[in-house]
């Protein structure tokens, strides 16, 4: 299948006054038409800074410092502001954190409906109504929503309409930052289901982005450990779940305890990430990991190399990430 | 049926709430009840952890909020060590009973003073109550701040809550909790807003100090798993009531009421198998102001009965200290 | 509904304080004020005169305390007022009549165009926010905020009236030109001034709140998924920012109603326009008891309509109030 | 503290402390600076700014400079004392309603919005014009009647707020006293708000006293900046082109009142950063 979205070194953050915060870090992945990827990390991971990024909707103080964002092989980040506005929502729509807060209070959903598709001259524009009943119908939510204010709503139902929104222009790829956190489980689990359902019925790729790993092993095709702003791993889920091969993944693994079987005491990853403001020396998983190399890992950055066929890790365990960063010279004579 | 709730398994009794109702009026003119709590019995042993699992709206959060004296139930009866609390406690009894009862709120950047030092939180269980001499305040400090994983305590007692991040901010909080010996530490849903990496150290630090401290439990989330991780006993809540309660184990594994099994199929479990298990129970939570008579289940439940919608069940024992409310 | 009736109630329970403040006030005071005013212009007024202070004070030694004041109310909510003083013989009702449309004119119009010009401008300069248009409207507003109305008015009436001599520096229209269209351009030429320093001072309110309820609303989630969904920004700013924004301005419209009322008031005193303000000050002169009370009344019952009616209109722009 | 750092960092809150501070001087040293008595009524009446008479002199042959130097004083007292005065009581009443709630805080809040409601001018009036005396304690009781309301309504739900901070929770749970959790949890909090307000009814008070006394319900014979306008409306100066007598006053009144508004927006500005020029998240 076609790369739909590339991301090649991608670094971004924040810059206040007089500090700089490197949310993401030399960020790089592909993306195939159609594929769910699961972005799964801690908070200050740099995982929604991420999601921001990639729909160039980082406002300030958030900035992008470097790197590529390729989509259909159009690097978005050379574009204009209003060429930009022009395909978002078109090609690739965002589902927030915060869905219980994204609609407008004051206008009835049909009109915040209708402005995504108005304002992108769509053909779609002709039959608003029409559109608007039909994407009702993909998320389970009867048309007669349409004419509600978003406070006449339950949480489930406006992270539903949220998601029609988000469908409104059939777009080939939908980023959805931490979409089901505030839910409760059984509504999370139904929205995850139907959101399933209409990617194998429309095609497009999906973002998904949480810090709940347990949940993103059970539904994304591929996922991408975040740590300190960086990918530290990126295989199958499957793979990931059965294979894990950084230090940080299997403590993180290990940090859900299991529903069923046996209960036995298990154990957190001590201590916590590194300041994102200040430079990092080294591996950034150095300070918590239980396997560190003294005098390798505090010097040398791993880099996220493919170990096994599809499986794609950052740590210095692993001569081959070593070596290629090395190669490149990135900090060694450090 | 009461009788058959008594202790069984011969451990003392800590905990033990009676028939509580809590329902909140709202709105001068056209008043609105909000039944929160419907009739809630339960208990918690000498050092015994006993989860309350439920859905936002379950009324989990009002529970802990009622037995930690914050609010006034509207009916029912708590009994602390076996002894029936008066409805209105003087000031002296009441700090007897704080002292004895202790909570751990869910959001650790929330529950500490940003004003102030972290050691302030700590120290002031230690005054209100005089714990402590007043040269050994300090000392009694330091003490807590290690027990619950701040080590060395020096390095922490005069930072401010910013300083700190969300695992030892929720430290801080247990040491507080811990401060005055309390017999039961209310914690509702402890973990739920720290990173994942850190929760599991949270609840092994609680497990810890309850085989310490010999300290009891009410363990208030919405994580099945966690509850499951932790706790001897689960309590299933939903609309205000109990629908079912049992040993661990015995929940998880072979859960008997229709609500229970939902959430464990819901719940994620990556360890279980390849595909996930559908859901396809729909509905929400009932509004809490017009709850149905019959069970408050029925609505969104597919094995749901004509009675159901008549009468509420009765807790039925279907094991060892497992009853369920239900009439399957 | 449960709104609607909040805010009928609210409108009434406020109505009967300011009666009642009007009936206590002279009550509590040391000495009796009103009875040292009967004595003082016993023999210096009519009998009639004096009888209207009485009435509308309630003094009647033999009525006790409650019944003067179910009295006082019946007159009151029957607008008997009694007979002005400085006016005599006409009655306080009647010189209300002549003056009150003079102010509505002047501070309704004003009001609400200085409201709408305020808070477009606050809209811009909050989106535009580190322009020099922004930080310039907030210290020009910060300084229009805090200057006294009637100093504004005398300044106005110094350069533009007296020394430049562009516009007439009293009254309300010219008595040559009394007739026909002339006499509608005489009031318009009139009112500039006083309208103008209306306008130009409470203005500065509007511009800083709006301006700060835009600038929170700006970084609120529905304004930032606006903005991902493509929307161009002006759609953004007026139909999702602005809108959430001035609600706010709506209930604030409440607390500022009645300090424009206030600061117009003094206007009027300055530019001798003949309103409720120039009324009001004459009574004051002429320590006029009875007219001062009922103006203090009346100027309270027309806040008060302002704010229900805003109340109402409220209702049509924040959909959270009509509850089902 | 962070926020003190803040403070002394703020432009605005720079140029309001710089010009309230200078004319606290100006009032102290009031005996020093004016270079006349202000009540010598033996200069030659309505005469034009000159070295003599830097503003010129009044109607009955006084100097203007050394009335406005001594005005000083009360429109500055004024305005600090019923700062002062409405903030105690609208921190006492936020504090109740907003702490207590139910009933009381039903009462008190109705009792908030019918104040905020009623026109403060007029009611002022209406007050004044029942005084047994006039003067500036008049004045001072008569504006903090009708000023007070403010402060307690934008006081009120801040301390609602912070009363279900988790933190607050925490201290009823440990076994604090009302006291120690109403004074030394929460007030604290609402600090910075308590100083925005202090400033802002001070403000008011500035204009409302000069409005009052323009139309001659202080005492006359007091010397503030109000009176000072009030005899020069009464003695026409306007028509004797007697400027600086008019100006003067009036421009020291609105940057009384600029400074602190000036103080007031300041802090709310670093209560609630994003007011700031800067977007920050």
């Amino acid at each position: 299948m076609a790369k739909f979205l590339q991301v090649k070194n991608l670094s971004a953050g924040y810059k206040f006054n007089n500090v700089t915060v490197q949310a993401v870090r030399n960020v790089s992945f592909d993306l195939k038409e159609g594929e769910f990827l699961g972005i799964a990390g801690e908070s200050g991971c740099g995982k929604s800074t991420l999601a921001f990024a990639i729909t160039r909707t980082l406002l300030s103080p958030g900035k992008i410092f470097g790197g590529q964002i390729l989509i259909n092989g159009k690097d978005i980040l050379s574009l204009k502001e209003e060429e930009v506005r022009k395909i978002r929502w078109k090609e690739f729509s965002i589902v927030f954190q915060a869905s219980m807060n994204v609609l407008n209070p004051v206008m009835k959903i049909k009109e915040q409906m209708y402005d995504a598709i108005i304002y992108h001259g769509h053909e779609y524009g002709k039959n608003l109504k029409k559109r608007a009943e039909e994407l009702f119908e993909f998320v389970n939510i009867s048309p007669k929503y349409l004419d509600a204010y978003p406070h006449q709503l339950s949480g489930g139902m406006k992270q539903r309409v949220v998601i029609a929104i988000a469908l409104a222009l059939n777009p080939k790829l939908i980023v959805m930052d931490e979409p089901t956190t505030a839910l409760d489980v059984v509504v999370q689990r139904r929205i995850l289901q139907e959101v399933d359902r209409l990617r194998k019925t429309f095609g497009f790729a999906v973002i998904f982005i949480t810090h709940d790993l347990s949940l993103l092993v059970e539904i994304s095709d591929t996922l991408a450990i975040m740590y300190a702003g960086e990918i530290i791993e990126k295989a199958n889920s499957r793979e990931i779940f059965s294979n894990p091969l950084h230090p940080y993944t299997f403590g993180l693994m290990n940090s859900f305890p299991p529903l069923m079987g046996k209960r036995k005491r298990l154990h957190g990853i001590a201590g916590h990430p590194p300041d994102l403001s200040k430079q990092i020396k080294g591996c950034s998983f150095f300070e918590r990991c239980s396997k560190r190399i003294n005098g390798k890992c505090d010097v040398i950055e791993p880099k996220l190399v493919e170990i096994e066929r599809g499986h794609f890790v950052a740590c210095n365990l692993y001569a081959k990430c070593y070596k290629e960063s090395t190669e490149y010279g990135i900090r060694a004579s450090n | 049926m009461e009788s058959e709730l008594q202790i069984e398994n011969g451990t003392v009794e800590v905990m033990r709430v009676k028939k509580l109702k809590k329902i909140f009026v709202i709105g001068t003119i056209k008043k609105k009840y909000i039944h929160a709590v419907n009739g809630v019995d339960l208990d918690v042993k000498q050092q015994e952890v006993v989860a309350l699992v439920g859905e936002s709206g379950s009324g989990k959060t009002t529970m802990a909020r009622i037995i930690s004296r914050l609010y006034v139930p509207t009916s029912g009866e708590i009994y602390l060590d076996q002894k029936k609390l008066p409805r209105k406690m003087r000031k002296s009894e009441l700090l007897k009973y704080r002292k004895k009862v202790q909570m751990i709120f869910q959001d650790p950047f929330s529950s500490l003073n940003p004003l102030y030092p972290v050691k302030y939180a700590v120290e002031r269980p230690i005054k209100v109550h005089k714990l402590a001499r007043k040269d050994e305040i300090e000392d009694r400090i330091s003490e807590l701040f290690e027990e619950c994983g701040l080590t060395p305590a020096n390095q922490f007692l005069k930072r401010y809550p910013y300083e700190l991040s969300g695992g030892q901010r929720q430290r801080v909080g247990i040491a507080r909790a811990l401060a005055t010996k309390p017999e039961l530490i209310l914690a509702d849903e402890p973990t739920s807003m720290l990173d994942v990496s850190i929760r599991l150290d949270i609840m092994n630090l609680m497990l810890d100090l309850k085989e310490k401290e010999g300290v009891s439990y009410l363990f208030i989330t919405h994580d099945l798993a966690g509850a499951h991780y932790v706790a001897d006993r689960i309590a299933i809540m939903y609309a205000g009531h109990i629908m079912e309660v049992g040993p661990s184990d015995e929940v998880i594994n072979d859960p008997k009421h229709p609500y229970t099994q939902l959430l464990k199929r819901a719940a994620p479990k990556p360890e279980a198998g390849l595909e996930p298990e559908k859901v396809d129970v729909g509905g929400e939570v009932p509004d809490l102001a017009n709850l149905p008579i019959g069970c408050p289940f029925e609505p969104r439940c597919l094995f749901a009965k004509p009675e159901c919608k008549e009468k509420l069940p009765d807790m039925v024992k279907v094991g060892k200290d497992h009853f369920v409310r239900c009439v399957l | 509904m449960k709104y609607i009736l909040n805010k009928t109630a609210f409108f009434f329970i406020t109505l009967w304080v300011a009666i009642t403040i009007n009936f206590i006030l002279p009550r509590l005071m040391p000495g009796n004020p009103a009875l040292a005013m009967i004595a003082r212009y016993k023999g210096r007024i009519s009998i009639q005169a004096l009888h209207s202070i009485e009435v509308a004070f309630g003094l009647n030694i033999h009525q006790s305390i409650f019944q003067q004041y179910f009295s006082y109310l019946d007159r009151t909510l029957t607008f008997n007022f009694g007979t002005s003083l400085v006016y005599y013989p006409s009655t306080v009702a009647e010189e209300i009549a002549i003056h009150m449309p003079w102010t509505l004119g002047l501070m309704g119009i004003t009001t609400v165009i200085s409201f709408i010009v305020g808070t477009l401008i606050g809209i811009r300069a909050a989106w535009k926010r580190n322009s020099a248009l922004s930080s310039s409207s907030v210290v020009i507003s910060l300084f229009l905020n805090s200057v006294p109305y009637f100093w504004i008015a005398l300044l106005f009436q110094y350069i533009l009236g007296f020394v430049l001599g562009w516009f007439p520096i009293s009254g309300a229209y010219s008595l040559i030109q009394s007739k026909g269209i002339n006499m509608i351009g005489s009031i318009i030429y009139h009112a500039i001034l006083p309208a103008s320093t209306i306008f130009i001072t409470s203005m500065g309110g509007w511009i800083l709140t709006m301006r700060n309820n835009m600038i929170d609303e700006l970084s609120s989630d529905y304004a930032i998924f606006a903005y991902a969904k493509g929307l161009p920004e002006k759609r953004i700013d007026y139909n999702y920012v602005a809108r959430n924004a001035i609600l706010p301005n709506f209930t604030q419209f409440a607390m500022a109603i009645g300090f424009i009322v206030s600061g117009a008031l003094l206007t009027e005193m300055v530019f001798s326009y003949p309103g409720i303000g120039y009324l009001l000050y004459q009574a004051v002169i002429g320590l006029d008891y009875p007219l001062m009370q009922s103006l203090f009344f009346f100027i309270t019952v027309s806040v008060l309509v302002a704010n229900f009616i805003m109340d109402m209109l409220y209702i049509l722009i924040d959909p959270r109030v009509r509850v089902e | 503290m962070n926020y003190v750092r803040m403070f002394f960092k703020d432009k605005k809150i720079l140029v309001g402390a710089t010009i309230l501070l200078t004319m606290v001087f100006v009032a102290i040293f009031a005996r020093y600076i004016a270079p006349y008595s202000p009540h010598y009524m033996g200069f030659t009446p309505l005469e034009s700014p000159s070295f003599k008479h830097i503003l010129g002199t009044t109607a009955t042959g006084q100097d203007v400079f050394s009335r406005v130097i001594w005005g000083t004083r009360m429109s500055l007292a004024v305005g600090l004392l019923v700062g002062l005065f409405t903030t105690v009581i609208s921190v006492i009443l936020a504090l109740i309603s907003g702490y207590f709630g139910g009933i009381v805080d039903n009462v008190i809040s109705l009792f908030i919005n019918v104040f905020l409601v009623i026109p403060p001018l007029p009611l002022m009036i209406v007050l004044a014009a029942y005084m047994p005396s006039r003067g500036m304690w008049t004045i001072i009781l008569v504006i903090t009647v009708t000023g007070w309301a403010w402060g307690a309504r934008t006081l009120r739900p801040q301390i609602m707020s912070l009363k279900n901070r988790d933190f607050v929770k925490a201290s009823i749970i440990v076994g604090e006293s009302s006291f120690h959790t109403i004074f030394i949890d929460i007030l604290p909090h609402t600090l910075g708000l308590i100083v925005a307000n202090f400033f802002g009814t001070a403000m008011y008070a500035v204009i409302s006293e000069a409005g009052l006394e323009f139309i001659g319900l202080g005492n006359v014979n007091d010397i503030s900046w109000g009176t000072i306008l009030y005899w020069a409306e009464n003695d026409q100066a306007m028509f004797f082109g007697l400027w600086s007598w008019l100006l003067v006053p009036g421009i020291l009144i609105a940057l009384l009142g600029t400074s602190m508004a000036l103080m007031n927006f300041a802090v709310d500005e670093i209560i609630n950063p994003k007011l700031k020029g800067e977007k920050n998240g």
